[in-house]
């Protein structure tokens, strides 16, 4: 950290953030919750008054609509123009362009939602603050209990998020001894009953589903019409609020791996967080975390690494704090977000559905292992 | 006789693509007979055909019958009852001959089948038996000529109050030729014609009057036969310097030659109304 | 009676689409037929311009300069110099389009895979092999080639529409490939530039100049080449197989081998304009691949005007400006404080623009440059006729 | 037309046996469909003949014509062209043997300038055409012969209009223009008098002409106008329902009553 | 043999949905030769009023079905019909350039309908006879797969009857040959193309509708995800050739749901190779009257 004299000289002036993320395009509803969030993280972070020792902290959001070309245009205007912190996006396509733009410009950056393994390690410069698809395996994995011998089957679609999962399933329970199977459905097919009958053809003791987009209601229509409950225990990760309608009949057959539901913690981040979204208008989503922890993130980062980069990142690595979702370890060697995760069931609610605790899951349990190792 | 013309175009301007094509033409059809629209390669012939019936950018007075007419959409005009035969023959290659004469059909309401009445019918099927033939060939595969005789067959269906016909004997063989002159005198007769028709020798047949028009204006107007029996003014008008090959053409015009004093004879007596109109 | 003839662009036109005017040398060909002295006046014209307009260009980075509301900030800064040079290289792309479908006449819905071939294949090069930048582009550029010949041989059986859905499946069977192969290619997680082998000048913020005349370079290399092929005894017996097949082949000529010939400049210029676009941002993600991004670049020359090469330049640098500085314009104070009914739709950039687009096909048949044009001659056209009647 | 010699004296040169046939046809035949549209055709042309073709509308000829110059294929016979047999060869291989042909209804480039259209047809012929190192320059070759093609029609002033904008008499002045500029041995003409004002008929007749008698062509041509058939012709061959029905000087198939019924329509 | 069963009858389920989505496609593209790429927006619309409908009305009855299919096909008639007087119209024989200008629509619709409904999908639901299954020959077979056949039945019949008992086919076949010259025979040429776009636009609104029901959402994207697939069947059918089109689609979807099983969920990558193959062997596609 550079002396206190150097800290109060640029005191007076503001700290600019770049706040780069979905605004409109696919993923604009994603964009909305990380933005609440992140503006309630910072408002948490420096109680209210946006300032930390005296420096305002500026956030200027700028809208990449999930375009990467974009996102890295964007990236350049604000890096060209001084600015040392870039935060945000919701896309992995999106975040790890920029990620290679924090290492060829050497200033911070931390990811938003994107959850791509590969974000983690990518180099020094890039953080995360919401968790990574290997975690959202990892809690699936600690719901299967002893998984040696036992059969599992990945259903997801044939793309870089379906892969992930399948990869981070055979690296979690392959690893434990368990038999890992994928189902993979190209990503553009609508028609999902031949993809039921192959999972029931696998004879699984454990379905996990990594699924993603519109298609996902469609697709649980499928498998309940070919009764791959009555086969086996199915499992997936909790999307967001607008998505609790689209398991249909499946609902309460699932088991719920969750990163993050308004319920599912039990601190006072997390009822300082909610409070704060619910006095904005806003819902407390799945994606809120993931901006309040960048807001923590940016507060700590500019109070003890003031406007110096590889301050700010000596700053980060290895800091613990209480985020929404308890305690929340930034890993020193590769930047991995140790945080706890949920499981979850959903039960009926008058016309709709809600969410409600099944389990924490401990931080270390779901722990990654660390990247280029 | 004070018959009044059934067609009076008035400051007749059209523009194709933004150029100017046509200039202030104004010309009369009298109620009977057939009036020659003549003049060299593009000076606006079939302009002046696709002006009136309203299918290129207009601006004048055009009146059918004492009604305007200069503002009506292409199928209102003809709803007024214009037949039109348009130079390129434009039947429906994808269509069917049948199916191009169906759509010629008109009727008062949409869809019905009334409003061609069996004569009608029965005309065209005598002027054209090859083409009734070929019901259902595709149009698009028939001969020129074919196709020259279903564009002339759309117009002959309908029961019209005036007939545009753009070179109807371009691409036919000498005996269509005779016989389409013929179909064409007929019709006359019941119908007023303005034709285009570069065939000086159907035009001494048919026409009554003459109008002749140079880049893109009238230059001359008046009585048929006052035009084309004057060498001179043949020459000077159309630029026509007696026929190629005479000689040769000898014992294949002869024959006509004769018909045609007759003809000629036969409208002199049209031509003095539709002189004095025009004067 | 005057003997110019413009091109037929009225709306009453009752000619098929194919027969009007919109070649580009044809429009200044069939221009006042009479002076010669206007036409070489204009063939003077247009060199020099470019060079003025490429000086310009080129000194844009050392300069100072600020439009507001068209550019993020002043044009020494790397953000505007990043939008500027995308502009520059989505200029070039769609000047490869021009190739296909303005000269040519192939409508095709596949041009983006190009693009792709270029991008992607060259990141994985450079990933996979130790080769530097340039080997690792010329290894690209040869195998972008290949497979625009082969698959611009097969699609070139079939022509019009068909021609058209040929180039969209494969197009569309690239796109899935990329998507469906993350391993290689990342799939949606982007593919990232590998840098160990890129001259470090063209690496980083701080360089973005250079990348900036990189673009730059490209531009006007693509136009040489373009104008080149369109002026060459090819691109005109290219520019008559758009009008008509038979005819060329009646005149003993093969349309077959032109036509390839201007599929493969098309495509391999669009494979080196790929390339380009990795280094620029670095990284490249499956959007480029898709229909979409196709359909995206025949706005852009639509925009500009089709059939003319300047009119494919100023489309892609209007459109990219649009797509970039409307998204800043959709989320801008101003538009959150209207009503409902009017915010809605203006803080959405894809409306915006998808809007203007519509609006300059109906109204604007030449395009952006057509618009130009016919404000010129309208100027000169009165100038003109004052003078006639002086006379 | 001032660039054409008006009165060149009229003379038949009438083949004689044996010469060197330049174009023929045996047997040939096209069956679309349960229709005979061409029905065992056989037919010799000899080097620097003028052939005229003629026959009711929908006897056959354009069909014979696109035969010959390869736009349809044949279901029955063979096609020779320069002693070489040319059945199967495509269009595009018999036009670079020395076929050219003109179109019934004008077939043009009709978004290119009428010098540009000219242009294409005159580089065609010297080849080098599609090459991508060399450029059209005013000065060239084929310009300089293009722009002399269009004077020799009488469209030289439309030299920059866009070939789409030409009425309909001067678009066929432009396809004969072409062919002029192609310079091919063999031509087929389907109707080019078809539309052209009466004014520059023998203009045209003179075209013909001298494309037989300076050029050395051989010229196939179909016409209606009769006075041009009959003064043009070496031979004349009749075409009906599809079959050649004669092929002989033009008084003997004048004379013919068939003829005289089925084509002019006079009854003898 | 139950999974045979089961993949060729969904696959022809998935065949009738493709089918709806293509005919207004196939009917305004035959017909017109306009390629229309708002269709998808058409649809989406048409599912979006939809859904509107049955969420006001008690969701998940009968009634409200029928009501959701009547307002979305009406829907979709009305954009159609604003969208060929206010910007096709204009264009008539300029083919790419309304191939153009449906391209903005869609990109300028879409947009709108993320302002208007969001990005998230809203989800759908119907009479809950439509979730269920029977066995057939020891398959399950979802019951929505039964009503897409049959409306995709019903909806061939009927455009085929339109074009058969009226003169409109006629019409606007030579119409989009040679528009002056059928307005020179004295028929309204302009009215024909608007009725043809409307039902063509009503073909969509009940695709929409439908296909909402199928996946169980409305997003802005439903009709752009499904008008590829659209295209592909239109083409491999036959320019203008509903039957072509019903045939193509049948052909493509049982493909689809076969190679997705059997050889590895490269459904995508075969219906390609389809096309491109059905193309270079019949250019005009597999009933396309044109050469
Ligand atoms: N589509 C067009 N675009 C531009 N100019 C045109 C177009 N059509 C016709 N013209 C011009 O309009 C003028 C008149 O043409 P029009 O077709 O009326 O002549 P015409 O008297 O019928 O000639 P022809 O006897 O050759 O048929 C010509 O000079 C022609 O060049
Ligand atoms: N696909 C087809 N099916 C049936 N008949 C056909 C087909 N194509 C052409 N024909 C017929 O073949 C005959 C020959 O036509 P062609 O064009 O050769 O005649 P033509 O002698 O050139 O006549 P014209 O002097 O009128 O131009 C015509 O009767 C035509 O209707
Ligand atoms: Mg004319
Ligand atoms: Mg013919």
């Amino acid at each position: 950290p550079s002396s206190d004299g150097d800290d109060s000289a640029e005191g007076s002036s503001a700290v600019d953030v770049a706040v780069i993320y979905s605004e409109t395009g696919p993923l604009a509803a994603y964009g909305a919750a990380y933005r609440a969030g992140l503006e309630a993280g910072l408002d948490y972070a420096t109680d209210g008054t946006g300032e930390v020792d005296g420096q305002a902290i500026e956030l200027s959001f700028s809208d990449d609509a999930g375009d990467s070309a974009k996102a890295v245009s964007l990236a350049k205007d604000a890096i060209g123009s001084g600015t040392q912190i870039v935060v945000g996006t919701v896309s992995s396509g999106v975040a790890l362009p920029l990620a290679e733009q924090a290492e060829q410009n050497k200033i911070l950056y931390i990811s938003g939602p994107a959850a791509a393994d590969a974000i983690t390690g990518i180099n020094d410069y890039t953080f995360r603050s919401g968790r990574q698809t290997y975690q959202d395996v990892a809690t699936a994995g600690a719901l299967l209990g002893d998984p040696s011998g036992q059969k599992v089957v990945v259903f997801g679609q044939d793309n870089a998020f379906g892969q992930g999962n399948a990869a981070a399933v055979d690296a979690v329970l392959g690893a434990a001894g368990a038999d890992v199977q994928s189902v993979l459905v190209p990503e553009d097919a609508t028609e999902f009953t031949p993809f039921a009958r192959r999972i029931l053809d696998a004879k699984p003791d454990l379905v996990f589903v990594a699924w993603a987009g519109d298609t996902t209601a469609a697709m649980w229509q499928s498998l309940s019409q070919q009764q791959v409950f009555d086969a086996a225990p199915v499992t997936t990760g909790l999307a967001d609020v607008a998505s609790y309608n689209a398991y249909g009949a499946a609902s309460d057959q699932i088991t719920f791996l969750s990163h993050y539901f308004a319920d599912g913690p039990d601190n006072e981040v997390n009822d300082a967080m909610v409070a704060s979204l619910e006095e904005a208008g806003e819902t407390p989503d799945l994606f809120s975390p993931d901006g309040f922890v960048a807001g923590q993130m940016i507060a700590h980062a500019v109070a003890e690494g003031g406007g110096d980069v590889d301050a700010m990142v000596a700053a980060l690595e290895g800091w613990t704090f209480d985020g929404p979702k308890g305690e929340t370890t930034v890993r020193a060697e590769d930047h991995a977000l140790i945080q706890p995760m949920y499981a979850a069931s959903l039960v009926a609610d008058g016309d709709g559905w809600t969410p409600e605790l099944v389990e924490e899951i401990d931080a270390d349990t779901v722990a990654p292992p660390v990247a280029g190792e | 006789m004070s018959t009044r013309p059934v067609l009076v175009v008035r400051g007749l301007t059209a523009r194709i693509a933004g150029q100017q094509v046509l200039e202030d033409v104004s010309l009369e059809v009298p109620a009977r007979g057939v009036t020659a629209l003549l003049g060299r390669n593009g000076v606006g012939k079939t302009s002046t055909l696709k002006a009136l019936m309203g299918l290129i950018e207009r601006s004048g007075t055009i009146e059918l019958d004492g009604e305007p007419v200069d503002r009506l959409a292409t199928h209102k005009v003809v709803q007024r009852g214009v037949g039109y035969v348009p130079e390129d023959r434009e039947v429906f290659g994808s269509l069917t001959v049948a199916e191009n004469l169906r759509l010629a059909e008109r009727s008062g309401g949409r869809g019905g089948r009334h409003g061609v009445s069996p004569e009608r019918r029965e005309l065209v099927g005598d002027l054209f038996p090859d083409i009734i033939d070929r019901s259902s060939q595709r149009a698009g595969t028939l001969s020129g000529g074919q196709q020259q005789m279903v564009a002339l067959a759309r117009a002959l269906l309908n029961e019209n109050r005036l007939l545009l016909v753009d070179e109807p004997t371009k691409g036919l063989s000498p005996r269509l030729v005779g016989e389409v002159t013929d179909a064409l005198e007929k019709a006359a007769q019941v119908v007023p014609v303005l034709l285009v028709e570069q065939n000086l020798t159907v035009a001494r047949r048919l026409a009554g009057d003459a109008v002749v028009l140079d880049g893109g204006r009238v230059v001359h107007a008046g009585p048929a036969a006052d035009l084309l029996d004057d060498e001179s003014r043949v020459v000077a008008l159309l630029g026509v310097g007696g026929e190629p090959g005479q000689s040769q053409s000898q014992h294949q015009s002869q024959h006509q030659s004769q018909d045609q004093s007759q003809d000629q004879s036969q409208h002199q007596s049209q031509q003095h109304d539709t002189a004095e109109a025009t004067s | 009676m005057s003997t110019s003839t413009t091109p037929p662009t009225s709306r009453e036109d009752d000619r098929p689409a194919t027969t009007r005017g919109q070649h580009g040398d044809s429009h200044r060909a069939a221009t006042p037929g009479g002076d010669g002295a206007s036409r070489t006046r204009r063939r003077l014209v247009e060199p020099v311009a470019g060079l003025v307009l490429l000086v310009v260009l080129a000194v844009l980075p050392l300069l100072n300069l600020s439009i507001p509301g068209v550019l993020p900030g002043a044009t020494y800064t790397p953000g505007t110099l990043q939008l500027l040079a995308l502009c520059l290289l989505f200029a070039s792309l769609a000047l490869t389009y021009h190739v296909l479908f303005g000269i040519t006449g192939l409508l095709s819905f596949g041009h983006a895979l190009y693009l792709a071939v270029g991008a992607y294949g060259l990141g994985i090069v450079l990933e996979r092999t130790g080769l530097g930048l340039l080997p690792a582009m010329v290894v690209t550029l040869v195998l972008g080639i290949a497979v625009a010949t082969l698959l611009g041989a097969v699609s070139l059986r079939v022509s019009g529409i068909s021609f058209a859905m040929v180039t969209l499946a494969f197009a569309q069977a690239g796109s899935v490939l990329i998507r469906r192969n993350p391993s290689i290619t990342g799939g949606e997680e982007s593919l990232p530039l590998t840098t160990d082998h890129v001259p470090a000048a063209l690496v980083g913020v701080i360089h973005t100049r250079n990348l900036y005349w990189v673009a730059l370079a490209l531009l006007v290399l693509v136009l040489v080449l373009v104008t080149w092929f369109e002026r060459s005894r090819a691109g005109h017996v290219a520019a008559a197989t758009r009008e008509n097949e038979l005819r060329v082949r009646v005149l003993g000529m093969r349309p077959y081998p032109v036509q390839l010939l201007a599929f493969v400049v098309g495509a391999g210029l669009a494979v080196v304009v790929g390339m380009v676009y990795l280094l620029l941002n670095s990284g490249v993600t499956p959007r480029v691949a898709s229909a979409d991004f196709t359909l995206t670049i025949l706005v852009v020359v639509v925009l500009g005007g089709l059939g003319s090469r300047w009119g494919a330049v100023v489309g892609g640098i209007v459109y990219t400006l649009l797509d970039h500085r409307l998204t800043a314009l959709a989320s801008s104070d101003t538009v959150e404080q209207l009503p409902a009914l009017l915010r809605v739709p203006l803080s959405e950039p894809l409306f915006l623009l998808g809007t203007l687009f519509v609006l300059v096909v109906l109204f604007v048949p030449g395009g952006l440059v057509g618009l130009g044009t016919r404000l010129a001659d309208g100027v000169r056209g009165r100038r003109g006729s004052t003078a006639d009647g002086a006379a | 037309m001032s660039t054409t010699e008006p009165g060149a004296t009229h003379a038949h040169a009438r083949p004689t046996g044996g010469e060197d046939v330049v174009l023929s046809a045996t047997g040939l035949g096209l069956r679309i469909g349960g229709a005979t549209i061409i029905d065992d055709v056989s037919l010799a042309v000899p080097r620097g003949e003028l052939l005229g073709v003629i026959g009711p509308n929908g006897a056959g000829k354009t069909t014979l014509f696109n035969l010959l110059s390869g736009v349809a294929r044949p279901t029955a016979g063979r096609v020779h062209l320069a002693g070489r047999d040319v059945t199967s060869s495509s269009v595009d291989a018999r036009a670079r043997a020395g076929l050219g042909r003109t179109f019934q209804t004008s077939n043009l480039f009709v978004g290119l300038t009428v010098r540009e259209n000219v242009r294409l047809a005159a580089q065609a012929a010297r080849g080098g055409a599609v090459s991508l190192l060399r450029f059209p320059r005013r000065q060239d070759a084929a310009t300089v012969d293009a722009l002399a093609r269009l004077e020799q029609v009488g469209l030289a002033h439309h030299a920059e209009t866009l070939a789409g904008g030409l009425s309909h008499g001067d678009k066929r002045k432009l396809e004969i223009a072409m062919l002029l500029a192609a310079g091919p041995e063999v031509i087929l003409l389907d109707e080019p008098m078809a539309g052209v004002g009466s004014a520059d008929v023998p203009g045209l007749v003179e075209v013909i002409r001298s494309l037989q008698r300076e050029h050395g062509a051989t010229v196939l041509l179909v016409e209606h106008h009769m006075d041009v058939v009959l003064d043009l012709s070496d031979r004349l061959a009749v075409m009906h329902h599809g079959s050649l029905l004669a092929c002989a000087d033009p008084e003997t198939v004048m004379a013919d009553p068939t003829v005289q019924s089925a084509y002019l329509g006079e009854s003898a | 043999m139950s999974t045979l069963v089961l993949l060729l009858v969904t696959g022809v389920g998935l065949g009738a949905l493709y089918f709806l989505v293509a005919s207004g496609l196939s009917l305004i593209y035959g017909l017109m030769g306009v390629l229309n790429f708002a269709h998808g927006s058409f649809l989406t619309l048409g599912a979006y009023a939809g859904w509107e409908v049955s969420r006001r009305m008690s969701d998940g009855s009968w009634l409200s079905l029928v009501l959701s299919l009547v307002v979305g096909a009406a829907v979709g008639a009305l954009v159609a019909i604003a969208t060929e007087l206010l910007l096709i119209r204009r264009l008539y024989e300029r083919h790419v350039e309304q191939v153009l200008v449906t391209v903005g629509l869609a990109l300028a619709t879409v947009a709108l309908f993320d302002g208007i409904w969001g990005t998230d999908a809203v989800y759908v639901s119907g009479p809950a006879w439509l979730d269920e299954t029977s066995g057939v020959l020891g398959a399950q077979i979802p019951h929505d797969r039964f009503l897409l056949i049959g409306v995709a039945v019903a909806v061939l019949l009927g455009i085929v009857a339109f074009l058969r008992f009226t003169r409109f086919g006629l019409v606007i076949r030579a119409g989009v040959e040679n528009r002056s010259m059928v307005t020179a025979l004295g028929i309204d040429v302009r009215m024909a193309f608007t009725v043809v776009f409307a039902i063509g636009g009503a073909a969509a609104g009940i695709g929409g509708v439908l296909a909402s029901q199928y996946f169980g959402y409305v997003s802005p994207q439903l009709g752009a995800s499904l008008l590829i697939f659209a295209f592909i069947v239109t083409v491999i059918g036959g320019l203008g050739s509903l039957l072509g089109a019903a045939i193509a689609s049948l052909a493509v979807a049982v493909l689809q749901q076969l190679a997705n099983f059997y050889a590895s969920g490269t459904g995508d990558l075969v219906v390609v190779l389809l096309l491109a193959a059905v193309l270079l062997v019949r250019p005009s596609g597999l009933m396309g009257a044109r050469a």
